[in-house]
């Protein structure tokens, strides 16, 4: 229990299994099989999300980017299957390549140069987004193949568990071995710690800033795609609405924007508690001139039930190092 | 052919504004400890740097093992077998000491993933040569900076280096911490042919363990490989400063007033200091001792209400107070704080030379609407800057291109211009060469002298010795004992001694 | 002369729904020998972007500005202050609240158009059951008018029906499919009808439903997305409430062309009023449901040419 | 010892100052109507309002921090002065100060929470962005406040200079000033600076990094109800959606000005008349691009190149300055 308490994502858990029981009691409902499934179908694409900015975080920068990338990929993808009749698979193939091109483009460009990537993926931001209306003309492609639309629509046998969720699971997993258990993962978060020390310690900058944002735009496609499987259709406003969503899960899971400090799954249950707070409001039909100061009042708890957990862990700790 | 593992001859190097190195010549023979000496600014710290890759130099040749090599980055100097702990901490705050030990050098499951376990057990193994007694598990950023450093020195050893540099390794070390350091490098370079590279601004040390000697002055060689049999103490400084050492002799005048300025009585803190009393008079230096983790750091924040004082009285000039904020302190009644952490909290890196020196002054020196110039900040603390002889090309050079020791000054300068009443100063000469050490020295007595109460943190017991006019010890957080300095070594050190061991 | 005539279509922002312009546009240089009528489309879904690209366009030379209002109000200075420099404009598929320097509003009547469907979608529920209305972004003043409208219909159903949920700034996919679908979830026994008024809603309303195989839910949404009009045919969704973004691009330029000639909007002309401006021609809005999804583009053509028939007689003095 | 301030033209500012000059001469050169007196007109008055946006962001940059809020405080502010000028009557300049307090106010309490609690600007603004969105849309109940008086919405459309200049640019150049004074001659000014740049070591020397983290923000709600002021009188009204959805249309122009300009994300360092340049810059290349007629789908794209190549090329400059020092 203990150390369970000095976890970084023991605060979070707190909230997720709190604010669940408590909306469960409220609405029983909450807890339908068709609610779970639309739950874990909103956590899907968001956690990928939220993981392809997190390990940018991890090495101190930003991807403004996350979005352009994904929709990019994804009309590409659904661009690649109605027009060129290219087969599913090789468009997958493709859309993670365009992916981790562009996450390439943008490492290497901002190591290259030294000039900080939040730049580099603001003006990357307007060059992806712009080839997408360049191709799209803002016009949606509807033709999707039905093997994809059924991906997007499918659950496990008889759970409500939504075929969508495999493919997350999975990448937050794989992510996490990633960040705590491979060399590259942890020289990241040492080099998102002190990029001067990383570089004196002899971490080689450009490998872990270019793999870094390589992962991005691979997960970012990652998304885009998924997201193509959902709404069955690929326009070009993927991705649009992605970037503060991005930003906000891992940072409600505590990760420090200048750097070194992030957490997966604190991450995962940052992506669950917000999608719960925006079902929850759906769910008690707030009023929806009330939304969006619900919407903020939640988060603002949300983070302080979980700073209050740090508050207490620093108060513990000045009492021990006094002993 | 060659006795040299490593020369280089001939270095240049430039950075914006300064010369760093000036056909630098440096030659290091198998097995030796070579002591690379010079005053603060002088081009050490930039000569290790090329060696290991980190900066390359404009021209001159760097050799290694006989041969003629370019160093692109510092994984090639790893590849030539030389490891180094630079003068800057360089472990990652937030990962565990055993991963900071190897994290170049990380041990993998069949997996090829990071095995925690001998993560774990490799690098106790290291740190228990260095005689640390740390769980390799516990978080960097709770160790003390002499834990930090120590776990460098256990780094740098652990990648069994054949040219290990150390570049200031002692500089927050106690002596008994020194004394096992200096063991194992005596051992490392007799049984394993090690040569190492010693940088060190504590010359009794330099005569205790090095073989040859190196002068830098302003980038140039004043001396090359000189054979350390051949030096003496006033030889060497003269080498190093161009002339020869003042011996600091405290002369104080008036150090008999009774006029009690600061007294603590029976003061608690939030962070666990029990029954502390205190009395400072009017112009009197208080030591206070102990070694390292002993909480005279907290204290002091306690007491300049960056914590909590949770109990008892806090009296100044005769009136009880609370002290809120460093702002207050400061503000209110005048006590400023020298902090030892000067990256941390002493200076704004990103910031220049004027900037930093004149934080504490500018609330002072404005005129109507806030009005601060350049050149007003400049006329107030231009003469704190040449006093204390800062080394800069210009007021606007960023605090972070300075060497370590011209940092130091800055972060007391700017006190000093701040004229307070009671001078907090927390290990002032840390990484401080002779000449300005001693320099330091004068210019505290002098404060005090001239009406400045000063309490005065510091680890080196001669320097306290001949500064402090009493000294407290302090062990566990709790006062263990007064000593009244009589500025004789023996009997005062073994006295202080006597009580950080009740 | 007529081939000075330089009009630009400028939508909001980068949408599918006014892809119809650019080939209204086209047309209509052909039909009525302009000198140029194109699209021109904002890098982003910003008044002030709008703005910005309008103002650049009368700096290339374009006089005559047919602009679908970044904001109904907002828009009104812009307009105001190309009116002074000689240029005529007019608010084409939505409105700008009077008082305005805009020569007309061709469009639809947002408000309208919302109250129609819901009646629409009233009757096909039989006269009674659970509503709930998914909508735009709230900031925009239609949301609020579509709001209002679709309470109206349902206030003169009597008490039968019942508004059992708002939700509105669902204008991008992802919160839209989230939403809908914990919508769905929680109320989705509960509700009988939904009336979708905004682009994104309907479609991933439409999709909801499609995806569920639920047809006991009726729904009317809005505009021409693909994805509604299959699941129209398919048999998922009621109907939509079609607008008439060709007839406003070509009879837009037309008028335009006219207005620089001299003519001048009679006074007595059969304006329709709404709640935004006094000053309206309705496009042409029209409900399709399964019997007419086939053929709703000749119909529509077929309005727009109605209109242009009597456009210059009813409207124009020149 | 030598006290000379570097150089100018080693200086972002310089390189920023060279593009604009390059582009403006591509663009006058290579385009109808950059140089016409409508379209400088319509650019000086784009840029005035991007500055202003771009120096609110700055202030809270410079702690380290960023304002979300910033559009949202900006259209409360503007939705706060139409309702007392066109509902309460009153008077205009009662009314600016007004709204330049309650932009105050909202900073006031971004400050507030994020100093007290410690939580991270961006989360703390992410939620009042939506906080106070919300209960503008509410209470507003999303209505525009369209009968400001005239003289107010009038200032929006004078031109001066033969036509040439928006008023709102002398605004927003004097309030470069203003800040610039601020930052460079103010014990205060130079306090926030440091207090952004090393907290802890600010606290120590004596200054109080809560108070100007609180006043970074205020100053930031300020700026972005001057902002939301200069935007009210160009068009003309004061609308829920000036800003766009949460009014996160703004976050774009406020990050990219200053950033280009050389502020540091990290915090403690700024340049005010490098967020100038900085609006300027992208203003001229969105408006430039939009008269090259790259084809209005493809304009983003090549907005994001140019951007690109911009930053390059001052960077480029600024390796070769640093050489030609050394040499020196
Ligand atoms: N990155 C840098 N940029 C600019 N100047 C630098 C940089 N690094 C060092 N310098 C300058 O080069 C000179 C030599 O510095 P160096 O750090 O080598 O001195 P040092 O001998 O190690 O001094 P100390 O004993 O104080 O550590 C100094 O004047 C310093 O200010
Ligand atoms: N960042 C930290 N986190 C947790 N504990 C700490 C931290 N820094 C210091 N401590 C603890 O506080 C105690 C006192 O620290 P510190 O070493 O600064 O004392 P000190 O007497 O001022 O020593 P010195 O001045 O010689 O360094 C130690 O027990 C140390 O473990
Ligand atoms: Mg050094
Ligand atoms: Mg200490």
């Amino acid at each position: 229990m203990a150390a369970l308490f000095k976890k970084d994502w023991f605060g979070l858990l707190i909230v997720v299994i709190v604010s669940g029981l408590a909306i469960a009691v409220l609405k029983p409902a909450f807890l339908s099989p068709f609610n779970l499934y639309v739950l874990m179908v909103s956590i899907s694409y968001m956690l990928i999300i939220a993981l392809a900015q997190m390990i940018i975080i991890a090495i101190g920068q930003m991807n403004l980017s996350v979005g352009a990338i994904g929709g990019l990929v994804a009309i590409s993808f659904s661009g690649l299957m109605e027009v060129q009749q290219v087969s599913v698979p090789v468009a997958v193939l493709i859309g993670l390549i365009i992916g981790m091109l562009c996450g390439f483009l943008n490492g290497y460009i901002t190591v290259r140069s030294g000039i900080s990537a939040f730049i580099i993926t603001l003006a990357t931001l307007y060059i992806f987004k712009g080839i997408n209306l360049g191709i799209t003309e803002a016009e949606p492609f509807y033709n999707i193949p039905e093997t994809v639309k059924n991906f997007g629509n499918a659950k496990i046998g008889n759970t409500p568990i939504p075929f969508l969720i495999i493919i997350p699971i999975i990448i937050t997993f794989l992510m996490w071995i990633f960040m705590n258990r491979t060399e590259t993962g942890r020289h990241m978060l040492a080099y998102g710690n002190s990029v001067q020390s990383a570089e004196l310690i002899g971490i080689s900058s450009s490998k872990v800033v270019i793999t870094a944002h390589v992962i991005s735009g691979f997960l970012a496609a990652i998304a885009g795609m998924l997201v193509v499987c959902r709404l069955q259709l690929g326009t070009p406003n993927i991705g649009d609405s992605w970037l503060l969503p991005s930003f906000a899960a891992p940072v409600i899971g505590g990760a420090i924007l200048a750097g070194g400090k992030v957490d997966v799954i604190a991450t995962s249950l940052g992506v669950l508690i917000v999608a719960i707070i925006s079902q929850a409001l759906v769910i008690f039909k707030i009023d929806p001139f009330f939304v969006q100061i619900f919407l903020g009042v939640m988060i603002l708890l949300a983070v302080f039930v979980n700073r209050y957990r740090e508050y207490k862990q620093e108060a513990r700790r000045k009492i021990f190092s006094s002993e | 052919m060659n006795e040299f593992c490593l020369e280089i001859s001939s270095a240049n190097k430039s950075f914006p504004g300064v010369k760093a190195l000036d056909q630098a010549t440096f030659q290091l023979r198998k097995a030796s400890i070579h002591a690379l000496l010079g005053e603060n600014g002088a081009g050490k710290s930039t000569l290790i740097k090329i060696i290991t890759g980190v900066h390359k130099q404009d021209s001159g040749k760097l050799i290694i093992n006989g041969k003629e090599e370019t160093l692109n980055n510092p994984n090639d100097a790893t590849k030539f077998g030389i490891s180094v702990v630079h003068q800057e901490r360089n472990l990652i705050r937030r990962f565990s000491v055993g991963e900071n030990l190897m994290l170049n050098n990380m041990p993998k499951t069949a997996l090829g993933l990071i095995d925690y376990n001998e993560i774990a057990i490799q690098s106790k193994k290291w740190l228990k040569i260095l005689d640390l007694d740390i769980d390799p598990n516990t978080l960097v950023s709770d160790l003390t900076v002499a834990k930090m450093q120590l776990c460098e020195i256990a780094k740098a050893l652990s990648l069994k280096a054949k040219i290990l540099l150390l570049d200031e390794p002692t500089s927050s070390l106690s002596p008994q911490e020194s004394k096992i350091l200096f063991s194992l490098l005596k051992k490392i370079v007799r049984e394993e042919g090690v040569s190492i590279v010693f940088v060190s601004h504590k010359l009794e040390e330099v005569f205790n363990i090095c073989d040859d000697v190196t002068v830098l002055r302003d980038g140039q060689n004043a001396c090359t490989s000189e054979d350390i049999k051949n030096l003496d103490r006033q030889k060497l400084v003269r080498l190093m400063i161009g002339r020869d050492e003042q011996i600091v002799k405290s002369t104080r005048k008036n150090q008999n007033t009774k006029d009690t300025i600061l007294a603590l009585k029976n003061v608690k803190t939030e962070l666990g200091h029990k029954n502390i009393n205190l009395e400072l008079n009017r112009s009197e230096i208080i030591g206070l001792y102990g070694l390292v983790g002993a909480g005279r750091t907290e204290l002091m924040k306690c007491l300049i209400g960056q914590d909590k004082i949770t109990d008892g009285e806090v009296i100044i000039n005769g009136k009880k107070v609370t002290i809120n904020s460093p702002k207050s302190a400061l503000e209110k009644f005048k006590i400023g704080y020298i902090s030892e952490d000067r990256k941390k909290e002493g200076l704004i890196l990103i910031h220049n030379v004027l900037d930093n020196t004149s934080i504490t002054v500018w609330s002072q020196i404005k005129k109507a609407i806030g009005f601060v110039s350049d050149g007003m900040i400049s006329k107030k603390v231009d003469p704190y800057i040449s006093q204390l002889e800062v080394k800069t090309p210009s007021n606007y050079q960023l605090i972070s291109n300075l060497s370590g020791g011209n940092q130091q000054k800055i972060s007391v300068a700017k006190w000093l211009a701040a004229g307070t009443d009671i001078l907090i100063i927390d290990e002032p000469t840390v990484g401080i060469d002779i000449k300005t050490k001693a320099y330091l020295h004068e210019l505290i007595i002098k404060l005090a002298d001239d009406g400045t109460s000063i309490i005065l943190i510091s680890s080196d017991m001669p320097e306290m010795i001949s500064l402090a006019d009493k000294i407290i010890v302090m062990n566990n957080f709790q006062m263990n004992g007064i000593v009244e300095n009589n500025h004789d070594y023996d009997s005062v050190s073994s006295k202080i001694m006597e009580y950080i061991h009740t | 002369d007529s081939s000075d005539t330089k009009v630009a279509l400028v939508p909001g922002g980068p949408h599918p729904y006014f892809a119809a312009w650019e080939r209204a546009g086209q047309d209509a240089v052909k039909d009525f020998g302009l000198g140029k009528a194109d699209y021109k489309v904002p890098a982003e879904w910003d008044l002030s972007q709008q703005n910005e690209l309008i103002e650049s366009l009368v700096g290339k030379g374009y006089n005559a500005v047919l602009v679908f209002p970044g904001d109904a109000v907002g828009t009104n200075k812009i307009l105001g202050e190309l009116d002074d420099a000689g240029i005529p404009t007019a608010a084409l598929a939505g409105c700008v609240e009077q008082p305005t320097k805009a020569k007309m509003c061709f469009g639809t009547d947002t408000g309208h158009s919302a109250y129609l469907g819901t009646k629409q979608l009233i009757d096909a529920m039989g006269g009674k059951g659970k509503i709930a209305h998914f909508t735009g972004f709230l900031v925009d003043p239609n949301t609020t008018l579509r709001i209002k409208a679709v309470e109206k219909a349902v206030a003169e159903a009597g008490g039968g029906v019942e508004i059992i949920q708002v939700i509105a700034d669902i204008d991008a996919y992802e919160p839209a499919d989230e939403k809908i679908n914990a919508f769905m979830a929680a109320q989705g026994g509960e509700v009988d009808g939904i009336v979708t008024t905004a682009w994104v809603p309907a479609v991933v309303a439409a999709q909801a439903l499609t995806n569920m195989g639920d047809k006991r839910i009726k729904m009317v949404g809005i505009d021409h997305d693909e994805v509604v009009l299959t699941a129209i045919k398919d048999g998922f969704v009621h109907g939509t409430m079609l607008q008439n973004p060709y007839g406003q691009g070509y009879i837009g330029s037309y008028a335009m062309d006219k207005i620089r000639g001299g003519c001048t909007f009679k006074a007595d002309a059969p304006w329709k009023a709404t709640a935004q401006t006094d000053q309206f021609i309705d496009s042409g809005t029209v409900f399709v449901d399964s019997s007419d999804v086939d053929t709703y583009v000749d119909a529509m053509r077929g309005i727009s040419l109605e209109i242009l028939k009597t456009f210059e007689d009813d409207f124009l003095d020149c | 010892m030598n006290k000379k301030i570097p150089n100018f033209i080693y200086t972002n500012q310089f390189g920023l100052l060279c593009l604009v000059l390059i582009f403006t001469l591509i663009f006058s050169t290579s385009t109808d109507g950059f140089t016409s007196r409508f379209n400088i007109f319509a650019l000086s008055r784009v840029i005035a309002i991007d500055i202003m946006i771009g120096l609110a962001m700055m202030v809270v940059i410079l702690t380290g921090g960023l304002n979300l809020a910033l559009g949202a405080i900006g259209v409360c502010a503007a939705m706060f002065g139409g309702w007392c000028m066109e509902v309460l009557g009153i008077p205009i300049i009662p009314s600016i100060l007004l709204m330049l307090g309650m932009g105050s106010f909202l900073g006031w309490i971004n400050g507030i929470i994020t100093v007290k609690t410690g939580v991270h600007s961006f989360v703390v603004t992410l939620a009042t962005m939506s906080i106070y969105f919300g209960f503008m849309t509410m209470l507003t109940e999303a209505e525009a406040f369209r009968r400001l008086p005239e003289l107010f919405t009038d200032f929006g459309s004078a031109k001066l200079f033969n036509k040439y200049v928006s008023p709102l640019l002398l605004v927003s150049v004097a309030t470069c000033f203003a800040l610039f004074y601020l930052f460079r001659f103010t014990d205060i000014g130079r306090k926030l600076i440091a207090a952004g740049a090393n907290p802890e070591a600010a606290e120590l020397s004596g200054i109080s990094v809560n108070r100007m983290f609180i006043y970074c923000h205020m100053l930031s709600g300020f700026l972005g109800a001057l902002a939301a002021i200069l935007l009210t009188t160009r068009i003309g009204a004061a609308i829920p959606s000036m800003a766009g959805q949460l009014g996160m249309d703004w976050l774009l122009p406020a990050f990219l000005a200053p950033v280009i300009g050389g502020t540091l994300l990290s915090g403690g360092k700024l340049s005010v008349f490098g967020t100038m340049l900085g609006a300027v810059l992208v203003t001229l290349l969105t408006n430039g691009l939009y008269l090259l007629d790259v084809g209005e789908f493809w304009i983003r794209f090549f907005l994001g190149i140019i951007l690109l190549l911009a930053v390059l090329l001052d960077r480029t400059r600024e390796y070769f300055t640093l050489k030609s020092v050394i040499v020196s």
